[in-house]
């Protein structure tokens, strides 16, 4: 049984950059878009963190960059870690891992549909929650359609 | 005797020895048996299926008035109940269904979301801000979800209006 | 290449008896079969297309999105408190559960300390809630399965709860009850004796409900060794809550991540063996009976405070983000809330247990036969907004 | 013997049905078109053709529910006269058919009808 302390050393051993954000007490781990895969496998075989709690992005047009963020959960040590990538707003591309956690594969596909993120590998990558009309990205942010009508700020 | 009070008080009963004699237009019996037994198309979308599954269990009982069927397929239903929110790509399916349930037909559009798209008017790029945009809708039933006893007075309200139809003119809705 | 004949090509010459060696042994065709949008056994508006041999499920295609109103778009362009009655839609069965997992969020986003009279109601008002999701996912199941009784039984007990949660925040299903820092109002004075008489009612009520259709011959001779899943495969598609702790996964969020006073409470988490259908159900009788010891522990312990702290008219978080899980009926329920200093969100992401459940039934299922089908999306308690949002 | 009254008894049972449908399709609105002719299959385009071939075990099925179908049909008038006949006899003639059926079920049983895969 690997604790919680176990698990933080090993991690900051591996990977130097490890911050932690305000607020959420998990270690964020930044890796590059070609090291995910190796990473998350390094993870989740060495260090037990078998859970992926979620996949999901972050759309940053402010420095022209979309963030993916994976949070792991250990069931083992109860410890939790966010491993992020940080890739260009457009043309943004990365391996998937829906073979590492078979979870991802709905993850990526909704992500992929709702942030132009294209994952590389992926076994089924058709839409999964939109309708086949309905092009663009819509949790960029500056996603507009004809059907959204944004709520008109208080006076 | 149930059908007595369902019938149109043009109906005549004459008291005679032995037994009674009824006298009525075809009309009335014929929306007395529609509007006393309602079949009911399960099509429960979002949080109003909840309240139209606790109207058909026992504590609220919507058997009393005669909905007891909810047939899963539009081949027998008599009323499509749209209970939550209409989003764009069920648009094909809700038409689709509608077309191929039988007349006489009709559609209560339950909750705000369909009726007017409810919470998700506003910043909802799927959303279909009514059902009556896609069927024609004979009931309005307002609440998110509307409670139970709202259910069961819009639906005596559609018996209320289907005892008014005749088989001359086409019912309302039936284009 | 085998030529598809059918019934009506008169004009070939082929008969249906011209077979040679050549031709591939007689087999049945396979075909499509669409549990669509509309259809009882899918708890709402999921479509699965099931390719059938015969009886035998060969592969499973689900579609999704049927009822995708886009919330985390809108959760942009909306307040903190604007948001909270869109948590409870989007689980209406465990309303209270989404309100938590995102208050609590906040709370820990502003550094809110809530007093501990908040913390009671909240682990009640989940609890109750816990019940009422587990009726409701009887009730239907003994639908699917065929029995009617049970839905009755379970609503009449269901309707009860209800009832009382309507009395303490005024809406039946979708409760908007909690707020940022504590409650809209206070618990009504006769919300005690009734949960008390509920309690002593309810136990055996369970044990009722429990013989009536989980422990039903017929019911355990089509679930028991039905859609087994193994505890890897489980973890591997995210699977958390009744549907994890069934193969024989002991992982509980009200214990492992603990929050609000749950450490102060002693409860067992039920754990099944083998992982089938049957066991995904026994799990859940055991957890309604688990939420009855907490009820009356947490109305034994219940302290005297008011029901709201002193909250931030505006609320405005400091620029941060949060994960914040609570355990759902369906399991883990969680809200990645990340905030840039304004008065709304800059990104909401929910974690719904529904998702990840659902996308392991193509595994699960394939080479059962079309009847296990419906058994095993049931024993999924699966709830079609937690999956589109 | 008397045919008039079965003639009868026939014309009426024929003037019942025929103005059961007649008023019934007098009266019903009937407004057929494409869409609704379609088959339903929950609200989508139908897809693929029923004109397959199934498997031969929905066949083998289908013939064991026959065979007690007709068994049930023949129980019907053995009892509605069995009161009237006093003694033990119809009882054993109805234990001899049913024995023989159910040495029938046995058979299939043995033979692997009802096992699917």
């Amino acid at each position: 049984m690997r604790s919680a302390e176990e698990t933080r050393e090993a991690l900051g051993k591996r990977f130097p950059a490890i911050e932690v954000r305000p607020v959420d007490p998990a270690p964020n781990v930044t890796v590059h878009a070609d090291a995910l895969r190796e990473n998350l496998a390094w993870l989740r075989d060495e260090l037990a963190f078998d859970f992926l709690v979620f996949m999901t992005a972050l759309d940053r047009p402010a420095d022209d960059a979309v963030e993916l963020v994976y949070r792991l959960f250990s069931h083992e040590s109860r410890a939790s870690v966010v491993v992020r990538v940080r890739l260009p707003r457009d043309g943004a591309r990365v391996p998937t891992v829906s073979d590492i956690f078979r979870t991802a594969e709905w993850h990526e596909r909704e992500t992929a549909e709702m942030f132009g993120v294209e994952f590389a590998g992926h076994p089924d990558p058709r839409k999964l929650l939109l309708p086949d009309d309905l092009d663009g990205h819509p949790l960029r942010k500056d996603f507009s359609h004809p059907n959204l009508v944004r709520l008109p700020e208080a006076p | 005797m149930g059908l007595m009070n369902g019938l149109d008080p043009r109906s005549l009963v004459l008291r005679m020895p032995g037994g009674n004699v009824l006298i009525s237009s075809l009309d009335a019996a014929i929306n007395a048996s529609r509007s006393n037994s309602l079949w009911t198309l399960t099509f429960g979308l979002a949080c109003c299926a909840i309240e139209m599954m606790a109207a058909g269990a026992s504590t609220y009982d919507w058997a009393r008035f005669g909905f007891e069927v909810p047939s899963a397929s539009p081949r027998r239903a008599d009323m499509m109940i749209v209970a939550g929110t209409v989003v764009r790509k069920m648009v094909p399916v809700i038409r689709t269904l509608y077309e191929q349930m039988p007349e006489p037909k009709y559609v209560v559009a339950m909750g705000g979301c369909a009726i007017s798209g409810g919470p998700y008017v506003y910043d909802s790029y799927t959303i279909v801000r009514g059902v009556d945009e896609i069927v024609p809708v004979d009931i309005y039933i307002p609440g998110c979800p509307p409670r139970p006893e709202a259910l069961l007075h819009g639906l005596m309200a559609l018996q209320e209006r289907i005892r008014g139809q005749s088989v001359r003119i086409a019912p309302a809705g039936q284009a | 290449m085998k030529e598809n004949v059918t019934f009506g090509d008169r004009d070939k010459n082929v008969t249906f008896g011209d077979r040679d060696e050549t031709s591939p042994p007689a087999t049945s065709d396979e075909f499509l079969l669409n549990i669509g949008p509309q259809h009882p056994a899918t708890h709402g508006v999921l479509r699965v297309v099931v390719t059938m041999d015969g009886e035998v499920v060969k592969d499973i295609v689900p579609h999704v999105g049927y009822v995708h109103r886009g919330l985390e778009k809108l959760f942009e362009n909306r307040t903190y408190e604007q948001i909270i009655p869109f948590t409870d839609r989007t689980d209406y069965l465990s309303a209270i559960a989404n309100n938590f997992a995102y208050v609590m969020g906040v709370e820990r986003l502003l550094g809110l300390e809530v007093p501990e009279k908040v913390q009671y109601m909240r682990v009640l008002m989940a609890e109750l809630n816990r019940i009422a999701s587990h009726l409701l996912w009887l009730a239907a199941y003994g639908l699917d399965m065929g029995a009617f009784t049970p839905f009755l039984y379970a609503f009449r007990d269901r309707e009860e709860i209800v009832s009382m949660i309507e009395e303490a925040s005024g809406g039946r299903l979708t409760t908007n009850y909690f707020r940022v820092g504590g409650f809209v109002h206070d618990l009504p004075r006769e919300f005690f004796p009734r949960l008390r008489k509920f309690i002593s009612r309810f136990g055996k009520a369970v044990n009722e409900l429990d013989t009536l259709l989980v422990e039903n011959a017929i019911f355990v001779a089509r679930t028991r060794g039905v859609g087994v899943i193994g505890r890897g495969r489980a973890v591997s598609y995210g699977m958390t809550g009744p549907c994890l702790r069934a193969s024989n996964a002991s992982f509980d969020v009200r214990r492992d991540l603990p929050y609000s006073v749950y450490p102060l409470f002693d409860f067992e988490i039920p754990v099944g063996r083998n992982g089938d259908t049957w066991d995904r159900s026994w799990v859940r009788i055991e957890e309604m009976r688990q939420s009855l010891v907490i009820l009356r522990q947490a109305m034994e312990g219940f302290p005297e405070g008011d029901h709201k702290a002193r909250a931030p008219r505006n609320i405005e978080p400091p620029a941060g983000e949060v994960y914040s899980a609570v355990e759902g009926p369906r399991g883990e329920t969680g809200f990645y809330i990340v905030s840039d200093g304004t008065r709304k969100p800059y990104r909401v992401k929910m974690r719904k247990p529904s998702f990840s459940n659902f996308s392991a039934l193509p595994e699960i299922l394939r080479g059962l036969k079309i009847a296990d089908l419906v058994a095993v999306m049931g024993s999924l308690d699966l709830v079609v907004p937690e999956i589109d949002r | 013997m008397e045919y008039g009254t079965i003639l009868v008894f026939l014309a009426v049972a024929m003037l019942l049905g025929m103005t059961a449908l007649g008023v019934n399709h007098l009266l019903m609105p009937f407004r057929p078109n494409p869409v609704k002719n379609a088959t339903y299959e929950c609200g989508n385009v139908p897809v693929g053709d029923a004109q397959i071939r199934y498997n031969v075990r929905f066949y083998i099925f289908a013939l064991l529910y026959v065979v007690f179908a007709v068994e049930a049909a023949f129980l019907f008038p053995w009892a509605v006269v069995y009161r009237r006949i006093a003694g033990m006899l119809p009882l054993g003639e109805a234990v001899v058919f049913l024995g023989i059926l159910v040495l029938a079920l046995a058979y299939a049983w043995r033979k692997g009808a009802l096992k699917w895969d």
